[in-house]
């Protein structure tokens, strides 16, 4: 019998390398996978390269990741939001590399990595300083910037249900990036609000189908976001 | 001499939105251009985490964690709203399938180049978010900001200075001071004008030549 | 108001060109818009490029408008299909163009014309007749094929659900290529099982979101389909 | 000499995916596949259509209409299974998502190369469908086929001279005669015969040189 769903936070982390890239979903705190994001702390990989929308807030999750010091490389659309302290601080003193990437080309670069698409044009970015150094491209009359799909060696997301083929549903906005991310990367791991039994979510309402994904743990996130 | 007031230029651009329009709105002032559509005017906004048909902040106690908009605010969802994830979202704006973005910049130039992400070329760490997708892939781009900068610095602008976010994207240019068409080959051209403002207080203010209709 | 539900066939077709490029969803039977490709036929734009999975079978429908001489190329994975009399017919004339595309990259296409991306690399194809005339490329030392965004002047697609706005929803198998089409036409016209009022359908559920329809004729296919 | 049925070719095969393996099988004999999967083991079938987890036809009188295979016959859903769009399939399937693709072939060669798409460069409308695809895409490509034509012709052979599907893609062969792994550098080795069926006799009926294992 097939099971995704483990019992316990070590098992969802087992074998996350030194050296990693990590998918890490949500935009701000909606959809972030918070318990994964400790799990992964907890679990000790260093030298981690983190593809995430923001770089981290306040002094937990993502950011207490840097602050430890176990993030090379963040790649982001938007790394300066509020709170970005320790980012900020990290950045400043040279202790953390940044590639900035636009929304969208983040967004699709990973899509395209889950699709077998190694590289694509797009108008995003053409004559910008984010474009330096990239390949541009005149097609039917208009340029284009090169971009290269972005594979993650893990996704950390999280989903509203799941079960124990990995099908996974997503809340409202809690959407984002998460099933991009489930793509993209060899080992997919979700937190999940929502335990269901198998053929208990309607296959037409299915958002990210289990092939994209490796491990699910019951995460409740308690009755404010029920 | 009467500039229009941050809540007057949202009220414009709304005025110009018509309905059945797919609208992405950016941070600031574009933000509140939602308050100004009229109730019976049916706009859907796009919002680039994942949503169409966002409907205004909701009261403090109906607040929904799972729904926010691009500037992170909680917000609420409308009767035919939908949600889905990034690369669609994005899919609609670099597509071309949003009818228009009003976004606010540090400077527009003449040929409709626009500078909204960087102020300079070393910041320390810059961030870009989905501008430069909304910038180059909505049908049209509109642009709201005060006519100058604090220390008076013009905002229109020959050629931008700070780094850009897209070329050639800006059709419209809303300020404090009056709403300017960018109108390829010849630059921009005053459209309309606060009260009390005279084109030649306008030109005086702008980095780059204005121009009368026709 | 938005009220994209037109009631005549007349007014879902107002509009299509001489040739227009025109895609049709489904695959085989399963989400195909019968009663539009109808309306065309009634319609009578001519000179058309269709793209679509298969080339009609059988005297009806797509066949049928390629009878009539109305079809100046079809774009297809799979023309030779149970039935293709028609097409066999007139390709054996050379009285049709045909443009054969591996059914991943027919779909990758439409989706990047979607998406904004004017072209994308695929692995799929490369050494075969199919990559013929078109750069390849090596990328992380493997060789890629560079595809075109494939475009439609028109989408005619079949929903199961739809609202005013546009929001479409799809049934089981009958999902295939309607939603990837809706998002590659300049007009997308959708056939309906089922009209819902404006927040009725679920918006977690909506598939297709209203951005990328223009028009929604209600079209019940009958008890055998509800 | 006991040549292999269809039936046991199929069911060879089946034996040889594990539980929980994502796998496309194509028209023919690979579609027969499913019938074999003991019925405790969870393998989970994609058909390029938009569905996972599909299940074996139903009785005549529970026919769906909106669920169909590749093949466009009749299918069912297990629990747990669910559908998705054409560029969503074809994502799983050219993203190396399927762990698994098993094709019928015309020829297959000892680099891995196939070709079962079109007999000749001539062929009035060939029709590919999604074979390019999966035999590009899936992690494993295994080919079920009869080990020659019906006027004896091989099928196992050093260079395809049919148009090719996919290069240097295949890594298993099942014929009626036996069961090949293709090896890099190598060619086709023999992993397991028909009974009655001598290496010397295989060879025979094989254009490629074979190899026997270790």
């Amino acid at each position: 019998m097939i099971n995704k769903i483990v019992r316990t936070m070590a098992e969802a982390m087992a074998g996350i390398r030194d050296g990693s890239t990590v998918l890490i979903g949500g935009f701000g705190a909606v959809g972030q996978p918070d318990a994964l994001i400790e799990g992964l702390i907890e679990q000790g990989a260093k030298d981690l390269v983190c593809v995430a929308n923001n770089a981290g807030t306040g002094r937990t999750g993502l950011a207490r990741l840097m602050e430890l010091g176990r993030v090379r490389k963040i790649i982001c659309s938007f790394p300066r939001s509020a709170g970005s302290v320790v980012f900020e601080e990290l950045y400043r003193e040279g202790r953390i590399e940044l590639e900035i990437v636009p929304q969208g080309t983040l967004a699709e670069r990973m899509r395209a990595a889950g699709a077998g698409v190694p590289a694509f044009y797009t108008p995003t970015g053409v004559g910008t300083l984010l474009a330096q150094g990239k390949e541009v491209r005149e097609i039917d009359g208009r340029p284009y910037v090169l971009e290269r799909a972005l594979k993650g060696d893990v996704a950390l997301i999280e989903a509203w249900e799941a079960d124990r083929w990995g099908n996974l549903t997503y809340r409202e906005s809690g959407r984002n990036f998460n099933p991009v991310m489930a793509m993209a990367a060899e080992l997919t791991i979700a937190q999940a609000m929502h335990i269901r039994a198998l053929g208990e979510i309607n296959p037409d309402h299915v958002v990210t189908p289990g092939i994209f994904v490796d491990r699910v743990i019951h995460v409740d996130r308690g009755p404010d976001w029920a | 001499m009467k500039p229009f007031s941050r809540a007057q230029m949202a009220a414009r651009v709304a005025q110009d939105i018509p309905e059945g329009w797919f609208v992405n709105l950016g941070i600031g002032i574009p933000t509140m251009v939602a308050d100004h559509v009229p109730a019976d005017r049916e706009v859907i906004l796009h919002s680039e985490n994942g949503i169409l048909g966002m409907g205004p902040a909701p009261p403090p106690d109906k607040v929904d964690p799972w729904l926010v908009n691009a500037g992170k605010q909680p917000v609420t969802l409308r009767p035919g709203g939908s949600f889905f994830h990034h690369a669609d979202s994005f899919a609609m704006i670099r597509g071309g399938h949003l009818d228009l973005c009003v976004l606010g910049a540090f400077e527009v130039a003449e040929n409709g180049d626009i500078a909204n992400w960087a102020t300079s070329e070393n910041d320390t760490a810059p961030a870009v978010g989905g501008a430069m997708d909304l910038a180059a892939g909505a049908k049209r781009l509109w642009v709201v900001m005060e006519h100058t900068t604090k220390d008076g610095r013009p905002k229109l602008v020959e050629r931008c200075s700070y780094p850009l976010t897209a070329l050639g994207a800006v059709s419209r240019v809303y300020t404090n001071l009056g709403v300017f068409d960018v109108v390829k080959g010849r630059g921009f051209v005053v459209v309309d004008m606060a009260p009390g403002v005279t084109f030649e207080a306008l030109q005086e203010r702008s980095g780059a030549k204005l121009h009368l209709p026709g």
